[in-house]
C-alpha cells in the first residue's frame, strides 16, 4: 500500500501519457497499414493542432475554437497527403518517406517563422484543467479522462473499420492494395479518410496533450510523435488495438523508469524496447506476418 | 570531385609480376589523368583562394563544411542508395566518431578544464590526430558491427526506425553521467587539436569518398547494387545477405566516424545532444537531393545544401529595407521556411535527385560540352 | 545405375494451415532434364524454394550429391509444425542460406523475372562470380584481386558472347526485351558454374517460335556444361520434347511420375489438368 | 511545369549567390555583431537580450573617433541555440567584418563559436553566459553578467537561510552547458552548507515532468532547483500546480521572464529567481533605463512580441543594453574601429551601467558580488523583489 502510495502519480501519469500516445499512434499505423509509409509529419499535424488552438482560443469562445481546430487539423492532414504524398504515389518507397520528413521539416519551420520560436500558453479548458484527488495523487481531471476518452474513440473506430463499407475498403486496401484497386474501391477517397481520421484522432489528443503540459513550441510534436510511431510498431503496426496497447505499455514503462531514477535513458528505453520486440518478433505484438512471394 | 573516373575494365597489361603493379597504377594515372588533373587544379584553386581572400570569409566556411557533410552523405549513400538498406542512424555513428576523436586527442594539459566536473577525467594520454581519425572511423565501425548483428536482419521500414532508435540510445548513452570520467557526461568537450586550411577536410573527405568509390566500384560494390536491385535474386547469385549487409553498414558507419570526427574538429567543440535525428535527417535529405546512388551528386549537393542554409539565404533573416519600404515576410525564421519549400519543390518535383544514379564523370562532362556544341552548330545551321 | 544428384524426402511446407506441399519425394540423376509440372498453385514453386533454401520446409529433408543439405526435424525451428515420426538419429538441423546452396552447385531462375535491373547486362553476369573470387573486401577495394578481377571479367564476357548477348553488354538489364531477359537470367545462373539448374517457367509468355529456340538452348547448355537440369514448365509441347521423366503435382501432393509417354497416359494427370469430367 | 520551376529554381540561386557575396563594409560604419539565438530552446531568451540591444542602439547609433563620425551598426544572426549551427552563424558575424560581438545567451552556443571569433581576433562580450568555461583560457571573450559558481552559491545560501532547507532536489536539462554548470555549483555550495541533494536530468524534447516532480515530493526535498531554459520552466510550473506541489522553486537567471510569471500567474506556486537587474530598481540610471526601455517596446507591437507580449523588462535586455554600452565604450577608447585594438583596450574599460557598475578582471569577467532574488508575485504576474545577496 505504502508503495502505491508514493507511486500512483508515475502509474497515473503513465496511463494518460499512454493514452495521449495512443491516439497519435493510431493515425500512424492506419496510415502505414494501408499506404507502407511512415507519416513523419504527423507528429507536427498534432503540433499544429496545438497552436492552432492557441490561436483561435485568443479571440473565439471555446464551444467555436474547439471544434474549428479540429476541422483545421482534418483538413491540414488531408492537404498534406494530397500535396505531399499522392503525387509520390508510384514512386519508390524511400521518396515517399522523404517527402513526409521534407513536410515534418516545414511545417516545424512554418510553426517557428509564426510563433517567432517562442513558446506558447496553452488555454484552459474549463473542467477538465481542474484538478483532483486521487488516493495520495494529485492530478489534472484531463489526465483521468484521457485513457476513458482514448478507449471510447479506440471502439468507435474499430467499430467504424469492422462494420461499414469504407471501413471495409480501408482493410482491403491494408490486406493488398494493388488487387482493391482493381475490384473498384477508390483508392483515392478511402486514402483521403484514413489521414482524415488520423488527424482528428490528433486533434483530440493535442487537445488532451496540451491542457496536460499547457505549453506548445514548434517542435512539441517531435518527441510525442516519434513516441506514438514505436507505440504503434511495437503493437504490431498496422493493427489498431495493437497501437493503443503498444502506446499504453510505452507510456507506463517510459514513467516507471523515471520512478526508478533512471531519468537519461527514459528515452532511449523506449527504443531499446523497441529495437528487443522487432528483433525477437519483427511485427510487432499483434503484427500480421507477411511473406514475400518469390 | 572527380575520384569517379576511377573505371577498371580489365585493360592491365599483362605479366612481368615484378613491374606488375606499378605499371598497373601507371596505366591507371594515363587513363584518368584529365580526372586527376581536375582534381589537382581544384585543390590549387582552393590553396590560392585561401592565401588571396581573407580566411573568416563565409565561402571557407561553406567548402569545410560542405567537404564533411559530402563524406558523410557519401557514406550514408553507400548504405542507402547502393545496398539498399533503409538507416538513419548515420548521426548515433557520427557521434561515436566526434566523441572518439576528441577523448583521444585533448592535450594532457586542458583536460582539467574540460573535464571539470570530473576532475580531469579518466584517459590521461593523446595520439596523434591521423590515428584518432581513424581510431574514430573504428569505433565507430565496431559499433556498427554489433548494431548490425541484431538490426540488419529486419526489413526496410523498420530497420530504419531500428537504427534510429539506436542513435538514441546512443546518444543517451554519451550523456551518461556514470560515464562522466570518459565522455564529460552531457557537456561540451573541447580545446582538441582542429583545422585551421579548407584544404584539410577536403583532403581526408577526398582520401575517404575515393576510398568509398573504389569499393562500389569493386566486385564488392556490385554485389551491393545486387542486394539492392533484388534480395533473393541476389542470394540465388550466391551472395551472403548477412555478411555483405554487415559489410555495407560497417564500411559507411567507418566513414560516418571519420566524418563525425572531422566535424568535431570544424566545430571546434562536441556535445552528444548536437547528434539528433534532425541531423540525420539533413544529411538523408542532401543524399536525397543529391540523387539516390550517385556519389558526385552527394557531393555536389552537400555543398548547395549546406551553402544555401548557411549562407545565401541568411539575408531573408534580417528585416529588409529598400529606401523605407519594408520587405514584406522577412523576419527571423523566414529563411528555414523557404529552404524547406524548396526542398519540397525538389523531393515532390525531382524524386531523382540533381544526378538520379549518373554520376559527373570527366567523359561526361566532355560529351555533355560536345553535344551541347553540336546543337549550337545545328542550330547556325538551320 | 546413374548417378543421383538431387533427392528431396518427403518434404512438406506449411504456411500457417496451408500445406502447400505434401510428403514430396522426388530423385533427380545425373545428365537428366527432369520437368516438374502441375497446374497453377500445386507447389512447384514451393518445392524450388525448398530445395534452394528460399523456405525452411516443415519437414523432410534435400540431399545434393549425396550430401543432406536441408532437412528438419523434432527440435528445429518448425518443431511446432513437425508432421513425420521422430528420428533420433536426425538429430543435426540443417539450415542453409540459398547463397550456401548456390555455391555448392545448385542454381535457378525464377518464375518472375529477377534481374538486377539497374545493373548492366554484363554486370548481371559478373555479379554471379562474386562468390567464388577469393578476395576480401580490402583486396577488392585496393584492386589487388586485380587477377580474380580479370579472369571473372573474361569469364563472363565469353559466357555472354556464347549466349549472344555481348552486343547488349553495357545496357541495363531492364532495357533488354523479355525473351533476352530470359536468356539472360538463365546465362546469370550458368556463370555461378552449377551442377544442377532449376528453371522456373523458363517459357513462360513465348510463342511456339520462341519456345521451341528455347528447348534447343536448353539440351545445349546442358551438354555444353554437363549439367542436370530440373524444370516446372507449362508449355506441355517443350516438356514432352526435351524432358528425360516428369513429375506431376496436385495440391501439393505428387499424383504421377514417368518418363513422357506415360505421365501423358496417366487418368489423374488428365484430371487434374482438365479437371474432372462432372466438374467440367 | 517542371522547367518553369528548374528555371525559377536557377534564377533563385542566381539571386541569392550575388546577395550572398554581397555586404562590403560600407565607409563610416561600424559593426556591432550580434550573437544570438531568436529560434531553439533559449529563442525566447535570447530575443529579450537582443530587444535590450536595440534599444541601445536606438538611443545611441554613432560613435565619434579621432573627429570622425561612425554609424554603428548591429548586425544581427541567430546561432539557433544549437552548438552545431553557432560556428557557421559566428563565420557569418567575422565575414561580415563586425568590430565586436555581443553574444550569446546560453553558454554552450558560446563555447562553440569562441574560437571562431578567437581565430579571427575579434573581441566578443558575453552578455548572459554564465558558465565559466566562456572566458577561461582565452583573451578575446569577456563577459558582463556574474558566473555559476558565484550564482549557485548564492542560491544555495538563500535556500538555506530562507528555507532553512536539508534536501534539495536538482532537475537540469542534459547537453545543456548552463543547466547543468549551474546545477554542479548549486549542488557543491549546497552540500557544503551541509545539505543533501537528489539529481535528475531530462531530455531534450522532454514535456512530461510529472515523474520528476512526484520524485521530488517523494523525496521529501525542502526546494526544488530547476535551472531550465523558460520553455521547460513554464512545463515544469504548470505540472506542479495541477498537482498541488507546495515545494519552493530555486532558479538562476534564465526563469527572471514574463513566460515564468504568465505560467505561475493565479496558482500558489512558490517561485524565486536570482538575477542580474530588478525592474524595481531605484538607482537614477536603472529606473531611466526602465521607463524609456517599456516606452520603447509599446511602441514597437513587433518588439513588444518579441518581448513575450508584455512590457515587463528581462534582465537579460537590461544586460544586453549594458554590454552595447561597454562596446561602444571600447571602441571610443581604442579610437579605431580594429578589432585587436578594441579587444586590448577593453581589458581596461570600465562603464556604470543599469545593472551596476561594470569592469573586467584577469579572465575576461565582469567583478560582480550581488545578486537580486526575485519572487513571483502569483495574483498579478510580476516580479516581488525579494532581496540582494551576497556570497558569505
Amino acid at each position: 500500500m505504502e508503495f502505491l502510495n508514493t507511486n500512483l502519480p508515475y502509474i497515473l501519469a503513465g496511463i494518460s501519457v499512454g493514452g495521449q500516445y495512443a491516439l497519435i499512434a493510431i493515425g500512424y499505423t492506419m496510415v502505414y497499414g494501408i499506404l507502407r509509409l511512415i507519416n513523419f509529419a504527423h507528429g507536427d499535424i498534432f503540433m499544429v493542432a496545438g497552436f492552432a488552438m492557441v490561436y483561435l482560443s485568443a479571440s473565439l469562445p471555446l464551444y467555436i475554437s474547439i471544434p474549428m481546430t479540429i476541422i483545421i487539423t482534418v483538413v491540414l492532414g488531408f492537404a498534406v497527403e494530397r500535396m505531399a504524398y499522392r503525387p509520390l504515389r508510384t514512386a519508390p518507397r524511400m521518396s515517399i518517406m522523404i517527402s513526409a520528413i521534407g513536410v515534418s521539416y516545414l511545417l516545424q519551420n512554418c510553426a517557428w517563422y509564426i510563433t517567432s520560436g517562442l513558446a506558447k500558453q496553452y488555454p484552459t479548458i474549463p473542467w477538465i484543467s481542474e484538478s483532483i484527488s486521487i488516493g495520495t495523487a494529485t492530478t489534472k481531471i484531463v489526465t483521468v479522462i484521457t485513457p476513458v476518452l482514448t478507449l471510447v474513440l479506440v471502439i468507435a473506430l474499430v467499430i467504424l473499420i469492422k462494420y461499414t463499407k469504407i471501413g471495409m475498403a480501408m482493410r482491403a486496401m491494408a490486406k493488398d492494395f494493388e488487387t482493391s484497386r482493381l475490384m473498384g474501391v477508390k483508392i483515392n477517397s478511402v486514402i483521403s479518410f484514413t489521414f482524415i481520421i488520423g488527424s482528428f484522432l490528433a486533434a483530440i489528443g493535442s487537445l488532451l496533450y496540451f491542457t496536460n503540459y499547457a505549453t506548445v513550441t514548434p517542435i512539441a510534436g517531435a518527441m510525442p510523435g516519434l513516441k506514438a510511431f514505436v507505440a504503434a510498431v511495437f503493437g504490431g503496426i498496422g493493427s489498431i488495438p495493437g497501437a493503443v496497447i503498444g502506446a499504453f505499455i510505452i507510456g507506463i514503462c517510459e514513467n516507471v523508469i523515471k520512478m526508478f531514477g533512471w531519468t537519461t535513458f527514459s528515452d532511449a528505453f523506449t527504443f531499446a524496447l523497441l529495437i528487443i520486440i522487432l528483433v525477437a518478433k519483427p511485427t510487432g505484438l499483434f503484427g500480421e506476418k507477411s511473406t514475400d512471394k518469390v | 570531385m572527380n575520384e569517379k573516373n576511377i573505371n577498371i575494365n580489365g585493360e592491365i597489361t599483362p605479366p612481368d609480376k615484378k613491374n606488375i603493379f606499378f605499371k598497373s597504377v601507371v596505366g591507371f594515372l594515363r587513363k584518368n589523368w584529365i580526372g586527376f588533373t581536375l582534381l589537382a587544379a581544384l585543390f590549387a584553386i582552393i590553396f590560392i583562394l585561401e592565401q588571396v581572400l581573407s580566411s573568416s570569409s563565409m565561402l571557407f566556411v561553406v567548402l569545410k563544411k560542405g567537404a564533411i557533410y559530402a563524406l558523410v552523405a557519401v557514406s550514408m549513400n553507400l548504405l542507402n542508395g547502393f545496398t539498399g538498406l533503409f538507416s538513419l542512424g548515420q548521426a548515433g555513428f557520427m557521434l561515436i566518431g566526434a566523441y572518439t576523436y576528441a577523448i583521444f586527442t585533448i592535450p594532457a594539459e586542458a583536460r582539467t578544464a574540460v573535464y571539470q566536473y570530473f576532475d580531469g577525467g579518466i584517459i590521461n594520454f593523446t595520439v596523434p590526430v591521423p590515428i584518432a581519425l581513424i581510431m574514430a572511423g573504428l569505433a565507430a565501425a565496431l559499433f556498427a558491427y554489433l548494431v548490425g548483428l541484431p538490426v540488419l536482419r529486419l526489413k526496410s521500414d523498420y530497420l530504419a526506425i531500428a537504427t534510429l532508435g539506436f542513435a538514441e540510445i546512443i546518444r543517451a548513452f554519451f550523456q551518461w553521467d556514470k560515464l562522466g570520467p570518459v565522455t564529460n557526461g552531457s557537456n561540451l568537450l573541447r580545446r582538441f587539436p582542429v583545422f585551421s586550411s579548407t584544404l584539410y577536410p577536403f583532403i581526408v573527405s577526398g582520401i575517404c569518398i575515393a576510398i568509398i568509390v573504389l569499393l562500389i566500384n569493386s566486385s564488392y560494390g556490385r554485389a551491393f547494387k545486387a542486394i539492392r536491385d533484388d534480395e533473393v535474386a541476389a542470394e540465388a547469385m550466391g551472395i551472403n545477405l548477412a555478411r555483405h549487409k554487415q559489410l555495407s553498414f560497417t564500411v559507411s558507419s567507418f566513414f560516418a566516424g571519420v566524418g563525425g570526427a572531422l566535424l568535431a574538429m570544424y566545430q571546434t567543440t562536441v556535445q552528444a545532444a548536437a547528434f539528433k535525428s534532425a541531423m540525420t535527417y539533413e544529411i538523408l535529405l542532401i543524399v536525397v537531393i543529391g540523387g539516390i546512388g550517385s556519389v558526385t551528386g552527394s557531393c555536389l549537393s552537400s555543398f548547395l545544401f549546406i551553402a544555401s542554409s548557411e549562407w545565401w539565404l541568411r539575408f531573408l533573416d534580417s528585416e529588409t529595407y529598400i529606401g523605407s519600404f519594408k520587405l514584406p515576410l522577412l523576419a527571423s525564421g523566414f529563411r528555414k521556411v523557404v529552404f524547406s519549400i524548396i526542398i519540397m519543390v525538389v523531393v515532390l518535383f525531382y524524386s531523382r535527385g540533381i544526378m538520379g544514379t549518373n554520376e559527373i564523370s570527366v567523359d561526361a562532362l566532355l560529351r555533355f560540352f560536345r553535344k551541347l556544341f553540336r546543337k549550337d552548330s545545328k542550330g547556325e545551321a538551320a | 545405375m546413374m548417378e543421383n544428384i538431387l533427392h528431396t524426402e518427403k518434404i512438406t511446407m506449411q504456411f500457417g494451415g496451408v500445406v502447400a506441399l505434401y510428403n514430396l519425394t522426388i530423385d533427380v540423376n545425373k545428365g537428366e532434364i527432369v520437368a516438374l509440372i502441375g497446374p497453377n498453385g500445386a507447389g512447384k514453386t514451393t518445392a524450388f524454394n525448398c530445395i534452394t533454401g528460399v523456405y525452411e520446409p516443415t519437414n523432410g529433408s534435400v540431399s545434393f550429391c549425396g550430401e543432406t543439405i536441408v532437412s528438419n526435424h523434432p527440435q528445429g525451428r518448425m518443431k511446432k509444425l513437425y508432421l513425420g515420426e521422430e528420428d533420433k538419429e536426425k538429430l543435426r538441423v540443417i539450415r542453409p542460406t540459398p547463397d550456401k546452396i548456390t555455391k555448392l552447385g545448385i542454381a535457378r531462375t525464377f518464375q518472375n523475372i529477377r534481374l538486377f535491373k539497374s545493373l548492366t547486362v554484363f554486370e548481371n553476369v559478373l555479379v554471379a562470380k562474386h562468390m567464388r573470387a577469393k578476395q576480401n573486401v580490402l583486396t577488392a577495394t585496393l584492386r589487388l584481386n586485380w587477377r580474380e578481377e580479370k579472369r571473372a571479367r573474361e569469364e563472363s564476357l565469353a559466357l555472354l558472347e556464347e549466349q549472344g548477348l555481348l552486343q547488349y553488354k553495357d545496357d541495363l538489364a531492364s532495357s533488354l526485351p523479355y525473351g533476352l531477359q530470359r536468356r539472360l537470367e538463365i546465362s546469370r545462373a550458368l556463370a555461378t558454374e552449377p551442377k544442377l539448374l532449376l528453371l522456373d517457367e523458363p517459357a513462360a509468355g513465348m510463342n511456339p517460335q520462341e519456345t521451341q529456340e528455347l528447348a534447343e538452348f536448353i539440351v545445349k547448355i546442358k551438354n555444353k556444361y554437363d549439367l542436370t537440369v530440373l524444370m516446372i514448365e507449362h508449355h506441355m509441347d517443350l516438356v514432352m520434347q526435351i524432358s528425360d521423366r516428369i513429375y506431376v503435382l496436385d495440391f501439393g501432393k505428387l499424383i504421377a511420375h514417368g518418363t513422357p509417354g506415360e505421365v501423358q497416359k496417366n487418368q489423374r494427370v488428365i484430371d487434374a489438368y482438365l479437371g474432372v469430367a462432372d466438374d467440367a | 511545369m517542371k522547367r518553369a520551376i528548374t528555371i525559377i529554381l536557377t534564377l533563385c540561386m542566381v539571386i541569392m549567390m550575388l546577395s550572398g557575396c554581397g555586404g562590403g563594409n560600407a565607409g563610416n560604419v561600424i559593426k556591432i555583431g550580434v550573437y544570438e539565438p531568436s529560434s531553439g530552446d533559449n529563442g525566447a531568451g535570447g530575443k529579450q537580450e537582443v530587444l535590450g540591444i536595440e534599444y541601445a542602439n536606438s538611443v545611441l547609433n554613432s560613435v565619434e573617433i579621432g573627429g570622425k563620425k561612425y554609424e554603428l551598426k548591429l548586425e544581427i544572426v541567430d546561432n539557433e541555440s544549437s552548438n552545431d549551427k553557432g560556428p557557421s552563424a559566428a563565420a557569418k558575424l567575422v565575414s561580415a567584418k563586425c568590430s565586436i560581438v555581443l553574444g550569446s545567451y546560453g553558454s554552450g552556443v558560446s563555447i562553440a563559436a569562441s574560437d571562431v571569433f578567437g581565430n579571427a581576433g575579434i573581441p566578443v562580450i558575453g552578455v548572459s553566459c554564465t558558465n565559466p568555461q566562456v572566458t577561461e583560457g582565452n583573451t578575446h571573450y569577456f563577459r558582463i553578467c556574474y558566473l555559476d559558481p558565484f550564482q549557485g552559491t548564492v542560491l544555495a545560501n538563500f535556500a538555506v537561510d530562507e528555507f532553512k532547507a536539508k534536501k534539495a532536489y536538482i532537475l537540469t536539462k542534459l547537453g545543456d552547458d548552463y543547466s547543468v554548470g549551474l546545477g554542479n555549483y548549486f549542488k557543491v555550495a549546497f552540500e557544503s552548507l551541509g545539505g543533501t541533494v537528489v539529481e535528475e536530468t531530462f531530455q531534450e524534447g522532454n514535456s512530461d515532468f510529472t515523474a520528476y516532480l512526484t520524485t521530488a515530493v517523494n523525496e521529501k526535498a525542502d526546494v526544488i532547483f530547476a535551472p531550465t531554459s523558460t520553455e521547460a520552466a513554464s512545463l515544469i510550473i504548470g505540472q506542479a500546480v495541477s498537482q498541488g506541489i507546495k515545494i519552493p522553486f530555486l532558479a538562476g537567471d534564465t526563469w527572471d521572464s514574463s513566460v515564468i510569471l504568465d505560467a505561475a500567474k493565479g496558482s500558489d506556486s512558490k517561485i524565486f529567481v536570482s538575477t542580474f537587474f530588478d525592474e524595481g530598481d531605484d538607482s537614477a540610471a536603472g529606473s531611466k533605463f526602465v521607463t524609456d526601455f517599456k516606452k520603447w517596446l509599446n511602441d514597437n507591437p513587433e518588439k513588444l512580441k518579441n518581448n513575450g507580449g508584455n512590457d515587463i523588462v528581462a534582465a537579460v535586455s537590461a544586460l544586453g543594453y549594458d554590454a552595447y554600452m561597454v562596446a561602444v565604450k571600447a571602441i571610443e577608447a581604442a579610437g579605431s574601429p580594429d578589432p585587436k585594438k578594441i579587444n586590448e583596450v577593453l581589458w581596461g574599460v570600465t562603464y556604470s551601467g543599469v545593472t551596476g557598475d561594470i569592469a573586467f578582471d584577469d579572465i575576461g569577467d565582469a567583478i560582480r558580488d550581488v545578486a537580486y532574488i526575485k519572487s513571483a508575485n502569483n495574483s498579478d504576474g510580476s516580479w516581488n523583489f525579494v532581496a540582494i545577496q551576497s556570497v558569505k
